[in-house]
């Protein structure tokens, strides 16, 4: 540890001044604008805002569509990187690798991906009916279900990620004490697993909720306009309507939606430290 | 027991998941029809034949690359520092600074994008390059600052108290000891950072002008004029170049230690 | 069932993928035994304890406990105890609720729960800070809660795995001494794995000296000590001058020495430095070190032998660097080893 | 130092543009044009945004969005008597929102695309009949299309108000069952080829794809007649390079380009000297008997009652 | 300069931030002398020494070293080497330039350089290592190279944070021996931290023991092993069973107990287990434990004086746990204490 005071800050804030010039003014800017009439400070925006249909089922879906997304990738992840962390040190490094492998290819293309995928005459529908689950081909095109699965393909990688490092940090030992002591497998998951590894889910549930919160790409093109989200909806409010005040609300919806994610998550994690 | 089946067997179908998409993409770069399907209409390399012909994508690939490489290198001349100074200084509001530079995180890209454009773009008159730089550096300096301070974390500060104490200056003991051992975490966090900028989507959607715009937006741009499987070949020939490079840097470096 | 074969390990073998770690073991420990496990770092220790505890999977042969034969047993049935060298606690739980989480899973709660728990942690002398998390006790602390974890569930076994080896000295003589009552008091069986041999010497009834997976000596810890029957035993519990014996000849790196009153039968001869007859004796080294050790001084000398580590009384005048000393070895003095290696 | 046009179209067939006119106008001028594409509304709103500090020269556009920015001061009025071939265009063409605010370069009709095989299509409100709507996808109210489609479907219903009121609730009411509300024309190919629908109102010059399908496709002539559009070149106010823009609208508007372009499947003419083979006529939307019968949405009326359409579209089918 | 007090330090007091570490301590080595730190944990061993570097700056007292104020010196001017604990060698040089760093900053270049690095790297007996990155080397010969690298700037005063501490044992005494060779040839002044009393007796010409960042008593390897001052060192030392001394009479858990031949002036009295006589004296008491220990059979006795630690050769009779012994507290055996705490 260093003491001299004034080379630190010569050292840290050019970042921080960074980050607050090209960041905190222009969005706090952005954000003003929801607050401000020709009268001065004012709620009526987002009075207004709400007070629509349209407005108010597109902030319900966008929470909905990201919880569930989060909780999915929870449970898939938990498993996931289990199975990873019990690999040899070998298979380990390369299933992390195929892990991070989508997260390198362009967004762009792994959603138009999915309109393969997931269309009439695409393989998921041609595996169902061939299983016999459905005569008809399913409609998945434009669906939240769409929109779920491509957001969820998206952002698991960053769960499974932030769940192995948490798994490799669980105490040496603890399962198999917990195995000695008696425990079944789904024991030992809900009484030492899941409590010692709850800051890794926190980390990768604020990414995943946040991703999914601030995804543009996957609702525009799995969704189209009839699963309009709170991105999507924000860029039509500029570029169409030409709606900054409004554009200016959601942008605060969503930013307060993930700070909050955020904030919750880190006080559920730390309540525990504390006690 | 129930491990030996049900391990693989959740891996199988998790990665068949996450790579699934990826494989159709490729499969469709070598298809000889006119539009993505799967199974692939016969075999041609007529679409990554055509990438290379289409003007825009090397404008735009051209302009994706200064960004990704530029802002990389912009945020960890900022982000070097700072997780210097936080990891080895007594700093009072460290947590702040830390906060700060991780901001863009939690900020949805496309309030940002829309931010720059209205705030600084519009009414300075700022170029959308320089604004789309700006906006890159900032969206790429969390992902600088978090990886490199895992390296430094990794690294015994007394490696330069030894350097000092045998007649090094602070900056020479900088230089000379901490800047080679932390190289690996420079590296990854240089293609975490790139990755990052060259994949962003929303934060350039606004950030457009004449002839200035990324590539993810050409794409974007370009898949809603025709749908053909050549964005298809253009993502896997990205897809390659990256799994390509980072594959190097696991090798060399470990790169997954940092992520 | 007998209780002289209490827990049998029957041709035991051991793999970790293609890598063999303990091959055809056999022991036989009594009911109520202390078993202390020794050897160096890689010779299958704790992965024989593991395998007793089935967390890990016997490739070939049987473990018998208590007449059961549980070789295939799941590690959640098996009624044995491991204290785990990282104790392997649950950071998320109080003293208390570490302590009660095999009972509650058994089943029990309310009060009879709770008296055992507390009985438990009182036991370890430990009741002022049953409701701390464990994180916040010290290292000493923290093994007494492990101990009185594995106890509480009253195992047929009870393992340890280097209790010890992660506490200060002064602490580590203290649990020693708290081990040993807990053993006794209770009557359990104990098995513990160190590799340090004083530790071993002081707390067991018998010593399993391993070496690469296999079983080197068996004894009480005087035999061990006093009558090593390989070189390798030997080294390892404080032999430091060791030579082969040929033809009633010493082998030394200097060539052959004839040595009076040699033993027959015997492969070996080993003298600790205590041993050694310093000033006296037909041998003659220059010193090259010398340290003060509290009641005694250690020397080493350059001999024709190789170097010789000798000792004497710390009330004897002290021999300075570099100093020409007679010295002796006595075949008297000297333990002799059956296998040289 | 080369002078540089800067200008904003429509994103599609860059290719064939660049062969066709940007390449041979470089050529011709001597200087060097950047080109800026996108949607209609989205390059409003740009220009919108940097009204003070224009980056665009000249821009092409739709009709109503012309009358749009004409009235929001965006744009400047176009010399007419700098175009040496104004006089040929077709009459609707010469100024359509009556401002000489802008020339119409291209028109389109807008009428229905569908799977022979599947369907059969007499009426705009066959689109909403039960066995068909489940395979339809209709056009946002925010594009180009999706206007004129409501409007004809209005036709159809036999209440054609300029609000749009009926069509909008008949839409709404089987919301759940069209496919999408597209916003892209170009992925309705990918959409049709999956079978993912059978039907979509498009404009003519999205049609050529389609013929590429291996599919059995037609283009309908509902009885109520086909709807369209027509685009137009705007030059932007205060910009330094009006003469140049002029020449580049001339060089656009000019036999040679315009048959070109037509011949390419790419822009039906304006211009009434373009002469083309029968194949290529039943491809595009040619002649001036053609273009006279489409039953266009005055751009005054779409300006007007936009924000309304938005409000009503919003409030029944948005949700 | 009297080489008596070639390094003083005078008053030094030192602080992290608002707690004190150090405080008024007084210390002057002679030149050539190798001096160890003791203590336990947390007493301060580090911060002196961080002080003495120049890494941590001085609250208040004077650092003088070979005649010269170096209080304030930066410390890459002080001439003063440290091997930390952790050896802190830079993983990404070799061998050469690792020994090779701060001669290059002072500009030394081409062969002066190389030669004097490579016999730096010979004398502890690197040379076929040269060429390495330090992480491929065992943790001995990293220790050496960090040795090398202080040692080759030709330090007025060499220091070593706990250096043998991450070794094992038998490399331990190994480096020991290295260490003692190294300092004797070059006669530089040393000053060594550990906290293992066997260490700083074997090695150390004086001993610091220190306490809460105080120097607790100063003296010979045999001073402060047989003559320490306070119950403090005592302890530290080995003296198991230690009374306070009060009118003649020794002051126990179970009340005073009158002592034969009391020394006048002193404060308390100190037995190490091996200096009570058992089986033989006034008091009795009740063997609670007992262990082997190799040369000897420890025992911990109860008795009305509280906890007795005795020690009997293990050639005699073992006592068993439960039996009854009697021992005595001879005033001749004992050591003599000024302070009781
Ligand atoms: N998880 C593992 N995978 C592969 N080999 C292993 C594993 N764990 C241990 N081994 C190998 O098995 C052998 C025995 O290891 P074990 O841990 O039982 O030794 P030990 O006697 O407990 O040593 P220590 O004193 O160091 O704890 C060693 O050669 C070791 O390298
Ligand atoms: N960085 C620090 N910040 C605050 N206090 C510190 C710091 N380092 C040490 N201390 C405190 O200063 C005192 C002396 O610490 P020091 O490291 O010198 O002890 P030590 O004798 O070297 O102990 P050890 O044997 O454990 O290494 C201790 O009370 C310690 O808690
Ligand atoms: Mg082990
Ligand atoms: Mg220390």
């Amino acid at each position: 540890m260093f003491q001299n005071r004034a080379e630190a800050y010569a050292l840290a804030l050019p970042a921080a001044i960074f980050a607050a010039i090209v960041f905190l003014i222009p969005v706090g800017l952005l954000l003003s604008e929801g607050f401000r009439s020709a009268q001065g400070w004012t709620l009526s925006a987002f009075v207004d805002f709400f007070s629509q249909p349209l407005n108010q089922k597109v902030f319900l879906r966008t929470l909905k569509l990201g919880v569930m997304v989060t909780a999915a990738a929870a449970v898939i992840g938990y498993a996931t990187a289990y199975a990873i962390v019990s690999l040899p040190p070998g298979a380990k490094g390369r299933m992390i690798g195929l892990v991070v492998l989508p997260l390198m290819i362009s967004p762009v293309a792994r959603t138009y991906a999915w309109i393969v995928i997931l269309g009439r005459t695409g393989i998921v529908n041609q595996a169902l009916m061939l299983v016999g689950l459905t005569d008809e081909p399913v409609r998945f095109l434009f669906t939240e279900t769409a929109v779920f699965i491509g957001l969820l393909q998206l952002f698991l990688p960053l769960m499974i990620i932030s769940l192995i490092s948490a798994l490799e940090n669980l105490p040496k030992d603890a399962v198999p004490a917990a195995r000695i002591l008696g425990a079944n497998w789904f024991q030992v998951f809900w009484k030492i697993i899941l409590p010692l590894t709850r800051e890794g889910l926190i980390v990768g549930g604020t990414l995943v909720f946040t991703g999914s919160l601030t995804a543009y790409i996957t609702p525009a093109i799995l969704g189209g306009s009839k699963v309009l989200m709170l991105e999507t909806l924000l860029y039509q409010q500029v570029t169409v309507a030409n709606n900054f005040v409004a554009a200016s609300v959601i942008a605060f919806l969503l930013i307060v939606m993930s700070f909050s994610a955020n904030i919750l998550l880190r006080r559920i994690a730390t309540a525990r430290n504390r006690k | 027991m129930m491990q030996k089946i049900l391990a693989p067997l959740t891996l199988a179908l998790v990665m068949l998941f996450l790579i699934g998409p990826f494989a159709i993409i490729v499969a469709a770069s070598f298809s000889a029809g006119d539009t993505l399907a799967f199974p692939p209409q016969g075999f041609s390399l007529k679409w990554i034949a055509k990438v290379f012909t289409v003007e825009s994508f090397r404008q735009s690939f051209a302009m994706s690359l200064f960004l990704a490489i530029g802002g990389t290198i912009a945020a960890l001349i900022l982000g070097i520092p700072a997780s210097y100074a936080m990891a080895r200084y007594r700093l009072p509001g460290a947590e702040t600074v830390r906060f700060m530079v991780s901001l863009p995180i939690i900020v949805p890209g496309i309030i940002v994008g829309l931010a720059l454009l209205r705030y600084f773009v519009i009414p300075i008159g700022l170029s959308i390059t320089l604004a789309l730089f700006l906006a890159h550096t900032a969206l790429i300096l969390p992902y600088a600052v978090r990886v490199v301070s895992a390296s430094l974390a990794n690294l015994r500060s007394d490696m330069e108290e030894a350097a000092v104490l045998l007649g090094a200056s602070r900056l020479g003991a900088f230089f000379s000891v901490v800047l080679p051992n932390i190289r690996g975490g420079i590296l990854s966090a240089f293609i975490l950072g790139f990755v990052t900028s060259f994949n962003q989507v929303p934060v350039s959607l606004f950030l457009s002008g004449p002839g200035v715009r990324t590539l993810p937006i050409d794409m974007l741009g370009y898949m809603e004029i025709v749908f053909d499987p050549s964005v298809a070949a253009l993502s896997s020939l990205l897809a390659f170049l990256s799994i390509g490079i980072v594959f190097l840097a696991e090798r060399f470096l470990g790169f997954s230690r940092y992520v | 069932m007998s209780d002289a074969s209490f827990l049998l390990l029957d041709g035991l073998t051991l793999a970790y993928g293609k890598t063999t770690a303990v091959e055809g073991l056999n022991l036989s420990i009594r009911r109520g035994e202390l078993v202390a496990l020794l050897g160096p770092s890689g010779c299958g220790k704790t992965t024989t304890m593991r395998a007793i505890a089935g967390l890990m999977p016997v490739k070939s042969g049987r473990i018998v406990l208590d007449g059961r034969d549980i070789t295939r047993t799941p590690a959640n049935r098996r009624e044995v105890g491991l204290v785990f060298q990282s104790y392997a606690l649950f950071p998320h739980l109080t003293v208390f609720e570490n302590v009660a989480f095999g009972l509650r899973l058994k089943g029990m709660s309310g009060k009879p729960l709770e008296d055992k728990v507390l009985a438990a942690i009182a036991s370890v002398g430990l009741s002022p800070f049953a409701n701390r998390k464990t994180p916040e006790l010290s290292g000493g602390q923290q093994q007494r809660v492990a101990l009185a974890r594995s106890m509480v569930m009253e195992p047929k076994v009870l393992m340890l795995d280097e209790p010890l080896s992660n506490l200060d000295a002064r602490l580590r003589l203290e649990m020693r001494t708290e081990l040993q009552r807990v053993q006794k008091e209770s009557g359990v069986t104990m098995i513990f794995v160190t590799h340090d041999q004083i530790e071993a010497l002081a707390l067991a009834d018998r010593i399993v000296v391993m070496r690469n997976g296999a079983i080197e000596q068996i004894g009480t810890p005087e035999d061990i000590y006093n009558r090593p029957e390989s070189a390798f035993v030997a080294d390892f519990v404080g032999f430091e001058n060791i030579f082969a014996l040929k033809d009633g000849q010493l082998v030394t790196p200097g060539g052959t020495v004839p040595i009076a009153d040699a033993p027959a039968d015997t492969a070996a001869l080993a003298w600790r430095p205590r041993a050694v007859a310093l000033g006296d004796g037909p041998f003659s080294g220059v010193v090259r070190s010398s340290s003060f050790a509290g009641s005694a001084r250690e020397y080493l000398l350059d001999t024709p032998l190789g170097p010789i580590k000798a000792e004497a009384d710390a009330a004897h005048p002290a021999h300075d660097l570099g100093d020409t000393v007679s010295f002796g070895l006595p075949a008297a003095t000297a333990a002799t080893l059956r296998r040289f290696g | 130092q080369e002078k540089t046009l800067t200008i904003s179209v429509y994103a599609f067939a860059q290719d064939e543009y660049k062969k066709m006119l940007y390449d041979p106008f470089e050529a011709q001028c001597g200087c060097k044009l950047v080109v800026e594409t996108g949607n209609s509304v989205e390059r409003l709103a740009k220009m919108e945004a940097n009204k003070a500090n224009p980056v665009i020269d000249m821009a092409v556009i739709s009709m109503a969005d012309a009358l749009q920015a004409s009235r929001a001061g965006l744009i400047d009025a176009i010399d007419t008597a700098k175009l040496t071939n104004f006089d040929k265009l077709y009459d609707i063409a010469k100024d359509p929102n009556g401002d000489g605010m802008s020339v119409g370069y291209t028109f389109y009709a807008t009428s229905i695309v569908y799977r022979t095989d599947k369907m059969q299509i007499d009426s705009w409100a066959d689109l909403l009949k039960p066995e068909y709507v489940p395979h339809v996808a209709f056009p946002n109210i925010t594009t180009n299309q999706g206007p004129p489609a409501l409007f004809m479907l209005g036709e159809a219903l036999g209440q054609n108000t300029p609000d749009l009121k009926a069509a909008i609730e008949a839409v709404a009411e089987k919301k759940d069952d069209i496919v999408t509300f597209y916003v892209k024309s170009s992925q309705l190919v990918q959409l049709m080829q999956q079978e993912e629908i059978w039907a979509a109102p498009i404009g003519r010059f999205s049609w050529a794809p389609f013929t590429k399908l291996d599919l059995p496709l037609g283009w309908a002539t509902p009885k109520e007649g086909q709807t369209g559009g027509m685009n137009v070149m705007v030059l932007t106010k205060g910009t330094k390079n009006a003469d140049l823009a002029l020449q580049f609208m001339d060089y656009w508007l000019s036999t040679e380009v315009q048959t070109k372009l037509a011949e390419a499947l790419v822009d039906s003419p304006a211009n009434s000297e373009v002469v083309v083979p029968d194949e290529v006529a039943d491809n595009i939307t040619y002649g001036e008997e053609t273009a006279s019968s489409l039953k266009l949405i005055p751009s005054a009326v779409a300006l007007d009652n936009r924000d309304g359409w938005l409000a009503e579209w919003n409030a029944k089918v948005g949700q």
